[in-house]
Protein backbone atom coordinates (compact mmCIF):
# COMPACT_ATOMS: atom_id res chain seq x y z
CA UNK A 1 0.00 0.00 0.00
CA UNK A 2 3.12 2.22 0.31
CA UNK A 3 4.80 1.37 -2.97
CA UNK A 4 2.92 4.21 -5.45
CA UNK A 5 5.04 7.18 -4.96
CA UNK A 6 3.21 10.42 -4.41
CA UNK A 7 4.30 13.35 -2.36
CA UNK A 8 2.02 12.64 0.78
CA UNK A 9 0.84 15.28 3.79
CA UNK A 10 3.05 14.72 6.63
CA UNK A 11 1.03 17.57 8.13
CA UNK A 12 -1.03 17.09 11.24
CA UNK A 13 -3.02 19.92 12.85
CA UNK A 14 -2.71 19.51 16.96
CA UNK A 15 -1.14 16.51 18.78
CA UNK A 16 -1.12 13.39 16.97
CA UNK A 17 -3.23 10.86 19.26
CA UNK A 18 -1.93 7.58 20.97
CA UNK A 19 -5.30 6.43 18.85
CA UNK A 20 -3.82 7.11 15.55
CA UNK A 21 -0.68 5.91 16.31
CA UNK A 22 -2.69 2.49 17.11
CA UNK A 23 -4.15 3.00 14.37
CA UNK A 24 -1.31 3.21 11.95
CA UNK A 25 0.07 0.01 13.78
CA UNK A 26 -3.39 -2.34 13.25
CA UNK A 27 -3.42 -1.04 9.36
CA UNK A 28 -0.36 -3.21 8.84
CA UNK A 29 -1.56 -6.65 10.37
CA UNK A 30 -2.58 -7.66 6.82
CA UNK A 31 1.36 -7.20 5.61
CA UNK A 32 2.28 -10.77 5.99
CA UNK A 33 5.52 -10.03 4.84
CA UNK A 34 6.42 -7.00 7.90
CA UNK A 35 8.47 -8.68 10.57
CA UNK A 36 9.56 -6.00 12.38
CA UNK A 37 8.23 -1.84 13.31
CA UNK A 38 10.24 0.85 14.50
CA UNK A 39 8.48 3.59 15.33
CA UNK A 40 9.79 6.64 16.96
CA UNK A 41 7.81 9.64 18.62
CA UNK A 42 8.60 13.14 19.47
CA UNK A 43 6.93 14.26 22.88
CA UNK A 44 6.79 17.94 23.89
CA UNK A 45 9.40 18.67 27.28
CA UNK A 46 8.48 20.68 30.08
CA UNK A 47 12.20 22.19 29.65
CA UNK A 48 13.36 25.07 31.59
CA UNK A 49 14.95 27.86 30.12
CA UNK A 50 16.37 30.96 31.47
CA UNK A 51 13.38 32.78 30.54
CA UNK A 52 10.71 30.50 31.89
CA UNK A 53 9.10 26.95 31.80
CA UNK A 54 8.08 25.75 28.30
CA UNK A 55 4.08 24.60 28.34
CA UNK A 56 3.44 24.28 25.15
CA UNK A 57 5.00 24.19 21.19
CA UNK A 58 3.35 26.00 18.47
CA UNK A 59 5.00 24.61 15.20
CA UNK A 60 4.72 26.37 11.77
CA UNK A 61 6.24 25.61 8.14
CA UNK A 62 6.89 26.25 5.18
CA UNK A 63 4.12 23.68 4.11
CA UNK A 64 4.49 23.73 0.25
CA UNK A 65 8.78 23.24 0.59
CA UNK A 66 8.22 20.94 3.42
CA UNK A 67 6.04 18.03 1.38
CA UNK A 68 8.40 18.38 -1.64
CA UNK A 69 11.47 17.84 0.70
CA UNK A 70 9.95 15.00 2.90
CA UNK A 71 8.83 13.20 -0.41
CA UNK A 72 12.72 13.38 -1.42
CA UNK A 73 14.12 11.95 1.89
CA UNK A 74 11.25 9.32 1.64
CA UNK A 75 12.74 8.37 -1.97
CA UNK A 76 16.29 8.59 -0.72
CA UNK A 77 15.15 6.01 2.62
CA UNK A 78 13.44 3.99 0.15
CA UNK A 79 16.08 3.03 -2.21
CA UNK A 80 18.98 2.59 1.03
CA UNK A 81 16.73 0.35 3.32
CA UNK A 82 14.40 -2.68 1.69
CA UNK A 83 11.44 -0.84 3.61
CA UNK A 84 7.95 -2.45 3.42
CA UNK A 85 6.19 0.77 4.39
CA UNK A 86 7.11 3.98 5.78
CA UNK A 87 5.00 6.99 7.57
CA UNK A 88 6.15 10.60 8.78
CA UNK A 89 3.65 12.84 10.27
CA UNK A 90 4.28 16.45 12.15
CA UNK A 91 2.43 18.52 13.82
CA UNK A 92 1.15 21.84 13.32
CA UNK A 93 -0.20 24.26 15.82
CA UNK A 94 0.35 24.35 19.72
CA UNK A 95 1.44 21.20 21.35
CA UNK A 96 1.39 21.23 24.95
CA UNK A 97 4.06 19.94 27.30
CA UNK A 98 3.17 15.98 27.41
CA UNK A 99 1.69 15.70 23.98
CA UNK A 100 3.11 14.16 20.83
CA UNK A 101 4.26 16.06 17.64
CA UNK A 102 6.46 13.25 15.69
CA UNK A 103 5.26 10.40 14.86
CA UNK A 104 7.64 8.26 12.18
CA UNK A 105 7.43 4.37 11.65
CA UNK A 106 9.02 2.38 9.53
CA UNK A 107 8.31 -1.28 8.61
CA UNK A 108 10.46 -4.02 7.23
CA UNK A 109 10.89 -7.96 7.02
CA UNK A 110 13.75 -7.70 9.11
CA UNK A 111 14.25 -5.75 12.37
CA UNK A 112 17.39 -3.84 11.37
CA UNK A 113 16.28 -2.08 7.88
CA UNK A 114 13.10 -0.58 9.90
CA UNK A 115 15.33 0.53 12.94
CA UNK A 116 18.14 2.09 11.05
CA UNK A 117 15.70 3.58 8.55
CA UNK A 118 13.77 5.24 11.33
CA UNK A 119 16.68 6.72 13.10
CA UNK A 120 17.96 8.34 9.83
CA UNK A 121 14.69 9.55 8.86
CA UNK A 122 14.39 11.61 12.44
CA UNK A 123 18.02 13.05 11.96
CA UNK A 124 16.50 13.89 8.69
CA UNK A 125 13.32 15.38 9.45
CA UNK A 126 14.85 17.34 11.92
CA UNK A 127 17.97 18.77 10.16
CA UNK A 128 16.52 19.06 6.50
CA UNK A 129 12.40 20.31 7.18
CA UNK A 130 11.78 23.65 6.88
CA UNK A 131 9.48 23.35 10.03
CA UNK A 132 10.25 25.97 13.27
CA UNK A 133 8.87 25.44 16.81
CA UNK A 134 8.47 28.55 19.07
CA UNK A 135 8.34 27.20 22.39
CA UNK A 136 5.49 28.93 24.61
CA UNK A 137 7.08 29.53 27.97
CA UNK A 138 4.91 29.72 31.54
CA UNK A 139 6.08 33.09 31.87
CA UNK A 140 4.07 34.15 28.60
CA UNK A 141 6.78 34.73 26.82
CA UNK A 142 8.65 32.56 24.37
CA UNK A 143 11.71 31.56 22.81
CA UNK A 144 12.71 29.95 19.48
CA UNK A 145 13.08 26.13 19.96
CA UNK A 146 16.54 25.60 18.57
CA UNK A 147 17.78 21.74 17.36
CA UNK A 148 20.90 20.13 18.08
CA UNK B 1 6.83 47.66 -15.92
CA UNK B 2 6.57 45.91 -12.86
CA UNK B 3 9.15 43.22 -11.72
CA UNK B 4 8.15 41.71 -8.39
CA UNK B 5 9.30 38.88 -6.43
CA UNK B 6 7.45 37.61 -4.24
CA UNK B 7 9.00 37.09 -0.28
CA UNK B 8 8.07 34.76 2.71
CA UNK B 9 9.30 34.89 6.06
CA UNK B 10 9.14 32.73 8.60
CA UNK B 11 9.66 32.03 12.65
CA UNK B 12 12.05 34.24 13.98
CA UNK B 13 12.86 36.18 10.34
CA UNK B 14 8.57 36.74 10.18
CA UNK B 15 8.48 38.00 13.89
CA UNK B 16 11.53 40.39 13.97
CA UNK B 17 10.27 41.70 10.20
CA UNK B 18 6.86 41.94 11.62
CA UNK B 19 5.10 40.04 8.48
CA UNK B 20 4.86 36.76 6.72
CA UNK B 21 4.84 37.86 3.17
CA UNK B 22 6.10 40.79 0.73
CA UNK B 23 6.67 41.80 -2.29
CA UNK B 24 9.60 43.79 -3.79
CA UNK B 25 10.71 45.09 -6.73
CA UNK B 26 13.35 43.20 -7.95
CA UNK B 27 16.93 43.83 -7.03
CA UNK B 28 18.46 41.58 -9.64
CA UNK B 29 19.82 38.77 -7.52
CA UNK B 30 19.99 36.89 -3.97
CA UNK B 31 22.99 38.69 -2.55
CA UNK B 32 21.57 42.04 -3.55
CA UNK B 33 18.07 40.83 -2.03
CA UNK B 34 19.72 40.09 1.58
CA UNK B 35 21.57 44.02 1.30
CA UNK B 36 18.04 45.45 0.18
CA UNK B 37 16.57 43.39 2.94
CA UNK B 38 19.15 44.50 5.69
CA UNK B 39 18.77 48.16 5.00
CA UNK B 40 14.73 47.64 5.51
CA UNK B 41 15.11 45.39 8.28
CA UNK B 42 18.54 46.40 9.95
CA UNK B 43 17.22 43.43 13.35
CA UNK B 44 17.33 41.29 10.44
CA UNK B 45 21.46 41.21 10.59
CA UNK B 46 21.76 39.72 13.67
CA UNK B 47 19.68 36.53 12.58
CA UNK B 48 20.89 33.42 10.87
CA UNK B 49 18.74 32.79 7.84
CA UNK B 50 18.78 31.10 4.74
CA UNK B 51 17.17 31.68 1.29
CA UNK B 52 15.19 29.70 -0.48
CA UNK B 53 14.44 30.08 -4.49
CA UNK B 54 11.10 28.15 -5.90
CA UNK B 55 11.09 25.97 -2.76
CA UNK B 56 15.22 24.95 -2.36
CA UNK B 57 17.56 26.18 -0.90
CA UNK B 58 20.04 28.38 -2.75
CA UNK B 59 23.76 28.38 -2.57
CA UNK B 60 25.79 31.36 -3.29
CA UNK B 61 24.77 33.87 -6.01
CA UNK B 62 21.28 33.48 -7.85
CA UNK B 63 20.39 35.62 -10.42
CA UNK B 64 15.86 36.47 -9.33
CA UNK B 65 13.13 36.79 -12.18
CA UNK B 66 9.84 37.99 -11.96
CA UNK B 67 7.46 35.72 -9.78
CA UNK B 68 10.17 34.02 -8.27
CA UNK B 69 9.32 32.97 -4.59
CA UNK B 70 11.61 33.67 -2.27
CA UNK B 71 11.79 32.44 1.53
CA UNK B 72 13.37 33.58 4.37
CA UNK B 73 14.04 30.43 6.49
CA UNK B 74 15.68 30.72 10.06
CA UNK B 75 17.27 27.32 11.05
CA UNK B 76 15.02 24.29 11.11
CA UNK B 77 13.84 23.19 14.62
CA UNK B 78 10.75 20.51 13.91
CA UNK B 79 10.67 17.03 15.48
CA UNK C 1 7.16 5.88 37.84
CA UNK C 2 9.88 3.51 36.41
CA UNK C 3 12.44 4.30 38.95
CA UNK C 4 12.31 1.26 41.45
CA UNK C 5 13.91 -1.83 39.92
CA UNK C 6 12.42 -4.74 40.68
CA UNK C 7 11.53 -7.77 38.50
CA UNK C 8 8.34 -7.25 36.42
CA UNK C 9 6.50 -9.38 34.04
CA UNK C 10 7.29 -9.05 30.74
CA UNK C 11 4.98 -12.09 29.01
CA UNK C 12 1.81 -11.67 27.87
CA UNK C 13 -0.97 -14.58 26.85
CA UNK C 14 -1.32 -13.89 23.16
CA UNK C 15 -0.77 -11.23 20.95
CA UNK C 16 -0.07 -7.72 21.71
CA UNK C 17 -2.80 -5.59 20.91
CA UNK C 18 -2.50 -2.21 19.17
CA UNK C 19 -4.83 -0.86 22.31
CA UNK C 20 -2.21 -2.18 24.81
CA UNK C 21 0.26 -0.08 22.73
CA UNK C 22 -1.66 3.31 22.43
CA UNK C 23 -2.25 3.05 26.10
CA UNK C 24 1.65 2.35 27.04
CA UNK C 25 2.26 5.26 25.00
CA UNK C 26 -0.75 7.37 26.84
CA UNK C 27 0.12 6.51 30.13
CA UNK C 28 3.69 8.84 29.27
CA UNK C 29 2.00 12.12 28.55
CA UNK C 30 2.49 12.66 32.05
CA UNK C 31 5.92 12.55 32.50
CA UNK C 32 7.35 15.79 30.95
CA UNK C 33 10.57 15.21 30.91
CA UNK C 34 10.55 12.84 28.04
CA UNK C 35 11.24 14.48 24.73
CA UNK C 36 11.49 10.60 22.70
CA UNK C 37 10.01 7.19 22.88
CA UNK C 38 11.69 4.61 20.83
CA UNK C 39 9.66 1.54 19.79
CA UNK C 40 10.22 -1.46 18.70
CA UNK C 41 7.12 -3.91 17.75
CA UNK C 42 7.97 -7.57 16.30
CA UNK C 43 5.38 -8.98 14.17
CA UNK C 44 4.58 -12.51 12.71
CA UNK C 45 5.87 -12.99 9.20
CA UNK C 46 4.42 -15.60 6.69
CA UNK C 47 7.80 -16.70 5.67
CA UNK C 48 7.92 -19.73 2.99
CA UNK C 49 9.93 -22.65 4.65
CA UNK C 50 10.67 -25.80 2.47
CA UNK C 51 8.18 -27.77 4.55
CA UNK C 52 5.48 -24.65 4.15
CA UNK C 53 4.08 -21.43 4.87
CA UNK C 54 4.54 -19.81 8.47
CA UNK C 55 0.73 -19.17 9.68
CA UNK C 56 1.62 -18.79 13.57
CA UNK C 57 4.21 -18.58 15.82
CA UNK C 58 3.90 -20.57 19.11
CA UNK C 59 6.05 -19.04 21.75
CA UNK C 60 6.84 -21.03 24.87
CA UNK C 61 9.28 -19.79 27.63
CA UNK C 62 11.50 -21.13 30.51
CA UNK C 63 9.80 -18.08 32.44
CA UNK C 64 11.34 -17.58 35.68
CA UNK C 65 15.13 -17.41 34.63
CA UNK C 66 13.96 -15.32 31.02
CA UNK C 67 12.36 -12.84 33.97
CA UNK C 68 15.65 -13.28 36.20
CA UNK C 69 17.74 -11.86 32.65
CA UNK C 70 15.07 -9.66 31.75
CA UNK C 71 15.80 -8.09 35.09
CA UNK C 72 19.54 -8.15 34.79
CA UNK C 73 19.08 -7.07 30.90
CA UNK C 74 16.63 -3.87 32.19
CA UNK C 75 19.45 -2.72 34.92
CA UNK C 76 22.20 -3.11 32.55
CA UNK C 77 20.58 -0.70 29.97
CA UNK C 78 19.09 1.83 32.64
CA UNK C 79 23.10 1.88 34.05
CA UNK C 80 24.28 2.70 30.12
CA UNK C 81 21.55 5.41 28.81
CA UNK C 82 19.83 7.87 30.74
CA UNK C 83 16.25 6.89 30.26
CA UNK C 84 13.09 7.73 31.67
CA UNK C 85 11.45 4.99 31.14
CA UNK C 86 11.51 1.41 30.11
CA UNK C 87 9.02 -1.42 29.00
CA UNK C 88 9.62 -4.77 27.46
CA UNK C 89 6.04 -7.27 26.66
CA UNK C 90 7.01 -10.37 25.11
CA UNK C 91 3.89 -12.96 23.66
CA UNK C 92 3.76 -16.57 24.78
CA UNK C 93 0.80 -18.70 23.25
CA UNK C 94 0.29 -18.71 19.69
CA UNK C 95 0.41 -16.00 17.81
CA UNK C 96 -1.08 -15.11 14.32
CA UNK C 97 0.62 -13.69 11.23
CA UNK C 98 0.34 -9.95 11.10
CA UNK C 99 -0.06 -10.25 14.90
CA UNK C 100 2.73 -8.13 17.54
CA UNK C 101 4.59 -10.24 19.32
CA UNK C 102 7.31 -8.23 20.78
CA UNK C 103 7.02 -4.97 22.18
CA UNK C 104 10.11 -2.93 23.42
CA UNK C 105 9.35 0.75 24.50
CA UNK C 106 12.10 3.26 25.31
CA UNK C 107 11.53 7.07 26.52
CA UNK C 108 14.29 9.21 27.25
CA UNK C 109 14.76 13.23 27.44
CA UNK C 110 16.95 13.16 23.96
CA UNK C 111 16.32 11.05 21.80
CA UNK C 112 19.68 9.54 20.93
CA UNK C 113 19.28 7.39 24.46
CA UNK C 114 15.81 6.09 23.30
CA UNK C 115 16.37 4.93 19.97
CA UNK C 116 20.03 3.15 20.94
CA UNK C 117 18.36 1.90 24.07
CA UNK C 118 15.63 0.09 22.00
CA UNK C 119 17.80 -1.40 19.81
CA UNK C 120 19.96 -2.41 22.18
CA UNK C 121 17.51 -4.30 24.46
CA UNK C 122 15.38 -5.90 20.94
CA UNK C 123 18.96 -7.26 20.42
CA UNK C 124 19.74 -8.66 23.81
CA UNK C 125 16.18 -9.88 24.37
CA UNK C 126 16.36 -12.03 21.58
CA UNK C 127 19.73 -13.58 22.21
CA UNK C 128 19.66 -13.94 25.79
CA UNK C 129 16.08 -14.54 27.25
CA UNK C 130 14.95 -18.42 26.64
CA UNK C 131 12.03 -18.18 24.42
CA UNK C 132 11.43 -20.30 21.85
CA UNK C 133 9.35 -20.30 18.82
CA UNK C 134 7.87 -23.26 17.42
CA UNK C 135 6.80 -21.79 14.09
CA UNK C 136 3.09 -23.47 12.92
CA UNK C 137 2.88 -24.61 9.37
CA UNK C 138 -0.32 -24.43 6.52
CA UNK C 139 1.42 -28.15 6.37
CA UNK C 140 0.10 -28.97 9.40
CA UNK C 141 4.01 -29.44 10.40
CA UNK C 142 6.33 -27.60 12.39
CA UNK C 143 9.56 -25.93 12.28
CA UNK C 144 11.43 -24.82 15.34
CA UNK C 145 12.45 -20.65 14.36
CA UNK C 146 16.18 -19.84 14.67
CA UNK C 147 17.32 -16.31 15.08
CA UNK C 148 19.77 -14.80 13.01
CA UNK D 1 19.62 -42.35 50.30
CA UNK D 2 17.90 -40.62 47.07
CA UNK D 3 19.80 -37.70 45.30
CA UNK D 4 17.74 -36.34 42.76
CA UNK D 5 17.93 -33.78 40.52
CA UNK D 6 15.24 -31.98 38.55
CA UNK D 7 15.43 -31.22 34.87
CA UNK D 8 13.22 -29.11 32.84
CA UNK D 9 13.47 -29.62 29.19
CA UNK D 10 12.28 -26.76 26.62
CA UNK D 11 11.23 -26.01 22.67
CA UNK D 12 13.28 -28.43 20.59
CA UNK D 13 14.71 -30.74 22.97
CA UNK D 14 11.95 -31.46 25.18
CA UNK D 15 9.61 -32.19 21.36
CA UNK D 16 12.67 -34.97 21.14
CA UNK D 17 12.43 -36.46 24.26
CA UNK D 18 8.58 -36.28 24.79
CA UNK D 19 8.52 -34.83 28.50
CA UNK D 20 9.26 -31.59 29.61
CA UNK D 21 10.49 -32.43 33.10
CA UNK D 22 11.94 -35.42 34.38
CA UNK D 23 14.21 -36.03 38.05
CA UNK D 24 17.45 -38.14 37.93
CA UNK D 25 19.37 -40.23 40.12
CA UNK D 26 22.37 -37.32 40.51
CA UNK D 27 25.11 -38.18 38.23
CA UNK D 28 27.61 -35.55 40.00
CA UNK D 29 28.36 -33.19 37.42
CA UNK D 30 27.02 -31.67 34.62
CA UNK D 31 29.21 -33.53 32.33
CA UNK D 32 28.04 -36.70 33.60
CA UNK D 33 24.63 -35.83 33.53
CA UNK D 34 24.59 -34.78 29.65
CA UNK D 35 26.65 -38.58 29.20
CA UNK D 36 23.75 -39.58 30.60
CA UNK D 37 20.80 -38.06 28.75
CA UNK D 38 22.96 -39.18 26.07
CA UNK D 39 22.77 -42.63 26.73
CA UNK D 40 18.87 -42.51 27.46
CA UNK D 41 17.87 -40.22 24.38
CA UNK D 42 20.60 -40.82 22.08
CA UNK D 43 18.35 -38.25 19.54
CA UNK D 44 19.67 -35.53 22.00
CA UNK D 45 23.20 -36.17 20.55
CA UNK D 46 22.03 -34.14 17.00
CA UNK D 47 20.81 -31.11 18.99
CA UNK D 48 22.77 -27.99 19.92
CA UNK D 49 21.18 -27.31 23.75
CA UNK D 50 23.21 -25.82 26.42
CA UNK D 51 22.19 -25.92 30.47
CA UNK D 52 21.21 -23.96 32.86
CA UNK D 53 21.75 -24.80 36.61
CA UNK D 54 19.44 -23.02 39.29
CA UNK D 55 18.30 -20.33 36.48
CA UNK D 56 22.31 -19.83 35.19
CA UNK D 57 23.89 -20.66 31.66
CA UNK D 58 26.75 -23.15 33.03
CA UNK D 59 30.08 -22.60 31.68
CA UNK D 60 32.50 -25.78 31.72
CA UNK D 61 31.29 -28.68 33.70
CA UNK D 62 29.80 -27.99 37.27
CA UNK D 63 29.30 -30.06 40.32
CA UNK D 64 25.43 -31.10 40.74
CA UNK D 65 23.55 -30.74 44.14
CA UNK D 66 20.37 -32.47 45.29
CA UNK D 67 17.41 -30.34 44.44
CA UNK D 68 19.22 -28.33 41.88
CA UNK D 69 16.78 -27.28 39.02
CA UNK D 70 18.91 -28.25 35.70
CA UNK D 71 17.51 -26.56 32.48
CA UNK D 72 17.82 -28.01 28.69
CA UNK D 73 18.03 -25.04 26.56
CA UNK D 74 17.94 -25.32 22.83
CA UNK D 75 19.24 -21.64 20.71
CA UNK D 76 16.81 -19.32 22.00
CA UNK D 77 14.51 -17.85 19.27
CA UNK D 78 12.85 -15.53 21.10
CA UNK D 79 11.48 -11.99 19.59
Amino acid sequence: MEKERKPKNIFVQGPISSEKIAQSIANHASKTDIGGHSIFLGQIRADEKPEGKVVAIDYTAYEEMALEKAFEIREAIFAKYPLTCMHIYHSLGEIKVGEICLFVFTSSKHRKAAMQACDELVERIKAELPIWGKEILDTEGHVWKVNT
Amino acid sequence: MSNLIHIKAFGMVAEKIGKESLSLENPGTTEALKNLLFQNYPELRSLKFTLAVNKKLTPGDIELEEGMEIALLPPFSGG
